[in-house]
């Protein structure tokens, strides 16, 4: 099959920011994203689901310019206060125009 | 008092409270399924909510108008006296003195209904209109708080992004006063009074063996959890240190003094301002962290968490409540 | 008719699905934890079927012939009607046509216990049988329906695939007709039957205060959650637009009517025949929707589901119901 | 005795297995949530504690010692005859036969209530005490068959790792103490005493339609997951061979055998008895299998699950209480 | 540690087809996969777990050959009437022999 | 955005290790983890949450030489005898010193 490179964004942190997230990456162009409930410790410490919630995993396929912007967005307004963590990591779709 | 505090103590509210938090010192895998927890919070909410709108349609607006004046005092003044004493004596940070403050503005419902059996299994039942003035506390301490905090930090100023676009954080007052007042306890609470009232007795009756039968067993298992909540946070308490431990249960007996006072003044009887007290001086821990964290983020969420659930609520469990009825008592004999 | 509208508008059932519908609408939070909607409707759908299956005991096979009868013929009738006027009137695609038809030859559990707790509350008892015909109802219908689908489209000729191997799709029909006969709902329902036939009134006794005392109470919760669920299809009405309004409110009427109709024939009291009318009436939204999105997956899912739940769902609980008592009852005193 | 087996056949908690066990063997999707599962089985082993400890409020030291010595007694035995018969009759690899041991060494929390209903319903209650000989003779038969096949192996020896760290798993038998003690159905069981004994009758009565008035129906719901669960292993009979189902049957009836035996000689009631003899009989398959698995990992986790809950549960809930309770009856009435 | 290239595919869609996946995957000759429970949004709406139940990602480990063939049944038989998308990243693994 | 490259390893196994696994990162050195619950086929059979427990995906943002040591760990002291995969992938993260 004919396959487009295209950028996975992978974004974990307080399920408390869904929507607002949700929202940011929709702004910045994803036209899709899906949602896992997660649970994981870092610097902000062991995050295991009590009173504000659980950790949730964010992934959108998006191009590398929407990925760039939106790392640019988490490390300027997140990554200061919130447990959020972000990586990219690269796909192949087929279909590319649904992403983009 | 002694009789009056073994009693509490012996109660299976209490008892089961204990063993989560025993549980959580020995480390023991104990944990209740999270869907469990929240399934039991939401029929304690209901059933409270149908159990006080059936017993609304029996109360007068006269009887309720002051109550419900003293209680929305309370939603101001206690927001407001934290805050002082957080930020003058303590010298926590704005954000952290806000988001503590807004925890004691608003009210814990477990607590409330802790109350209410204990003054019931003392033959002192407080006025079938309670669950009403616990919707009225619930908010308006949380919104106080969180405006101090704002007006003090100005965060509201802050700038729009590279694109001129506004950062998605900003929310309008009215977005945020959405959220608290469409929240799940909320609704459930507020939505409960009204089905309550308008199906009335008769139509009470038959889900009665459910909303009200299972209630206190309900209860019991629900407080296991929240001992295992609690005891989870047991260990932050030494990193929040010791003017957070004191301020945890005093700030309590001055709200709840005030409470059972305002509560006598405004004519409950001695279950009712035992309540009132103990809603005063309860601190949220379901609706105001959300919130918190969301406007205040700068706030650290380890001291209200710590303070709310593993200092004040345990306190008001163990010991306020019989506090607050002895009080009320002592009121009412020497009035 | 008035003095019963009101009085069903004030059961705790309608009230609670109101209650959803209006959490919904405010855009609230609220949600119940997807386990704890599984968990009730796995406990409903047994305790409805344990009940049933201790009643069953008591009945004649004499008595339960005709009512079974009119039960499948009601099957088969239902999703030929919904199809004809769909396709017909509606305009709508084959697929979608018979997508919708599907649900509306099958049938609501929930709305057949707000119909049972309906004519009980009245005092007119259904029969103790009834659960046995709402087994008989749940699969012909989707079957009806997909075959009619199956054939219009002639859908099974599709091609095998370059390998030569057949596409997964391509299931026999013995495949589907075990999926549907060996669905959660239906084991519980048969299940339940089969034990409460062999354990009978003594066997009964001791789980009866937990499957028939809490019954009314799970009810409620549970129509709490339909009415969450029915809310957040609301927004979908505009898109699927008025004919399928009408469809959704006018169906339910004739189907019910001719269900009413035939149980009066086929014997059954006020209360069955209500009972009977308001299981033609509904429309599913559990055991269709899948086999119908698996088995026509061109037929799109938010014609179907904003029928059922937004639409018929709603109008049964809260006027179809009535109505179909109000015809039994005349019926009834026409004899 | 055929009447025996017919009470029990037509019980609730039978006929719920068995409907569970049909349901898998005819594929169906049917599946309990399982935080449902989990809730049920925190509510179950909860109200066990409580209503246990309530009743050994009224017990005397003197009564409980004979019985406990016998509890721990067995806890010693039945691991290492179930080891020496997997090893020398069954040739089973160390580590298996180890692995199984422990489970039957162990205690079914579900076998135990499933016997003290069926002699309640026959009208020879068991001590009220029981519940506390369940909590001793749940840990010490793993201890006893992990140390067998720890010696055995000489697994202890295992290296260290190229940089001289010690690997994660070599675990002191201190943690693995500490995890079994402190193991949800541990604290639940031992805490529900302790509350219990604490709170007493008039503690426990606002609880008790909870705890007590649900516990039948909660039970037949949890036995329709037992069934579920036991039916998914059905299919791993045929791989794990004649010989493990033999055993899975023969050995419960000698441990249960044992077990009334002993029971009797203690000065247990005939209800008591036939619940010591079904412990005794029992094999856990709660606490045993992590246990194990983390270990033993050398050992198949399908031969000692399909044994505990394929073979020796339902054998144990059909045939094998039954079978204890005659033995228990001729006993006396030999006495 | 010594690893071996290979292809990881993430299908996400529909929880429904569930077992119609399995079989298509198993068919294709995986040898394995994982399921992991999610929500999310597309193309085709927001789907949060409602009547029809939450979607679902299935992962798994495969030759390349294996992912090809797969993409291409998927966007043949699938991307038309299903809310299910796919993407191809590269993994290395050691014991690269189970995965094919 | 100034991106840097690390490695995301990704262990899936029975959910029982979770415990003695996050030991084994943190000692390896790995900063932070994240958890997610899941099910799943491969040699040792189907898991799909029964008594001993559902599986679980647990990944970690990890220098390669981390990354290369728990590779070799877990190929010497868990695929023996437990259910569990592992794999590697190329991850891009900001703020790299967070994660080594
Ligand atoms: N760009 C994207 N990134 C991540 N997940 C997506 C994306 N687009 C769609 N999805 C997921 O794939 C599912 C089906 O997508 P669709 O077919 O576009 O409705 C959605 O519900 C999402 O979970
Ligand atoms: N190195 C890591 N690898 C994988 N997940 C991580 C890592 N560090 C942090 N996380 C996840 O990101 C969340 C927030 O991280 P932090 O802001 O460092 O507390 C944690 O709760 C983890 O779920
Ligand atoms: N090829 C694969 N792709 C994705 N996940 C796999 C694969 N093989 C195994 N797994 C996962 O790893 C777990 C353990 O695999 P195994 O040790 O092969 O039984 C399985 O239960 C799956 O969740
Ligand atoms: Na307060
Ligand atoms: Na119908
Ligand atoms: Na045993």
């Amino acid at each position: 099959m004919h396959t487009v490179p295209l950028t996975l964004l992978t974004i974990i942190g307080e399920g408390l920011l869904r929507e607002r997230l949700i929202t940011e990456i929709e702004r910045a162009g994803a036209k899709g994203y899906t949602i896992t409930e997660c649970s994981g410790s870092g610097s902000r410490h062991r995050r295991v689901g009590e009173l504000l919630g659980e950790n949730m995993k964010l992934e959108c396929v998006v191009s590398p310019e929407v990925a760039d912007k939106l790392l640019g967005i988490l490390s300027e307004e997140y990554f200061p206060h919130f447990a959020v963590i972000a990586y990219l990591s690269p796909v192949s779709v087929i279909r590319g125009d649904k992403y983009v | 008092m002694l009789e009056v505090l073994r009693i509490n103590l012996c109660s299976p509210i209490s008892l089961a409270f204990v063993l989560g938090l025993f549980a959580r010192i020995i480390r023991s895998e104990l944990s209740l399924p999270r869907e469990l927890y929240a399934s039991l919070s939401i029929y304690l909410l209901l059933a409270l909510g149908l159990k006080g709108g059936v017993e609304l349609s029996h109360a007068s607006m006269a009887e309720l108008a002051w109550p419900a004046v003293v209680t929305l005092l309370l939603g101001v003044i206690t927001p407001c006296t934290a805050y002082l004493v957080l930020r003058r004596i303590g010298r926590f940070s704005i954000a952290d003195s806000a988001g503590i403050a807004a925890h004691y503005g608003s009210v814990s419902a477990v607590t409330f209904i802790a109350a209410q059996q204990f003054v019931q299994t003392l033959g002192f039942p407080a006025e079938g209109f309670m669950p009403t003035l616990l919707t009225l506390l619930e908010s308006p301490g949380i919104h106080v708080a969180l405006g101090i905090g704002a007006v003090q930090t100005a965060r509201m100023a802050s700038q729009p992004r590279a694109d001129g676009s506004p950062p998605v954080e900003r929310r309008p007052l009215k977005e945020v006063l959405h959220e608290v007042l469409t929240a799940r306890s909320m609704i459930l609470l507020v939505g409960g009074l009204a089905c309550g009232f308008v199906m009335g007795e008769k139509g009470y009756e038959p889900v009665k063996p459910f909303f009200e039968g299972m209630f206190k067993g309900a209860l019991t298992l629900f407080l296991l959890e929240m001992g295992l909540a609690a005891g989870a946070r047991l260990g932050d308490l030494k990193s929040t240190g010791l003017f957070l431990l004191a301020f945890g249960m005093i700030m309590p007996i001055l709200h709840g003094s005030l409470g059972v006072f305002l509560g006598h003044w405004a004519g409950l009887s001695i279950g009712g301002a035992t309540v009132l007290g103990a809603m005063a001086a309860s601190a949220s821990y379901i609706a105001a962290p959300p919130a918190v964290r969301m406007t205040l983020p700068e706030a650290n969420p380890t001291l209200y968490l710590t303070a709310a659930l593993a200092i004040t609520f345990p306190f008001n469990i163990v010991l306020g409540i019989p506090i607050y009825f002895q009080l009320a008592r002592m009121l009412a004999g020497g009035s």
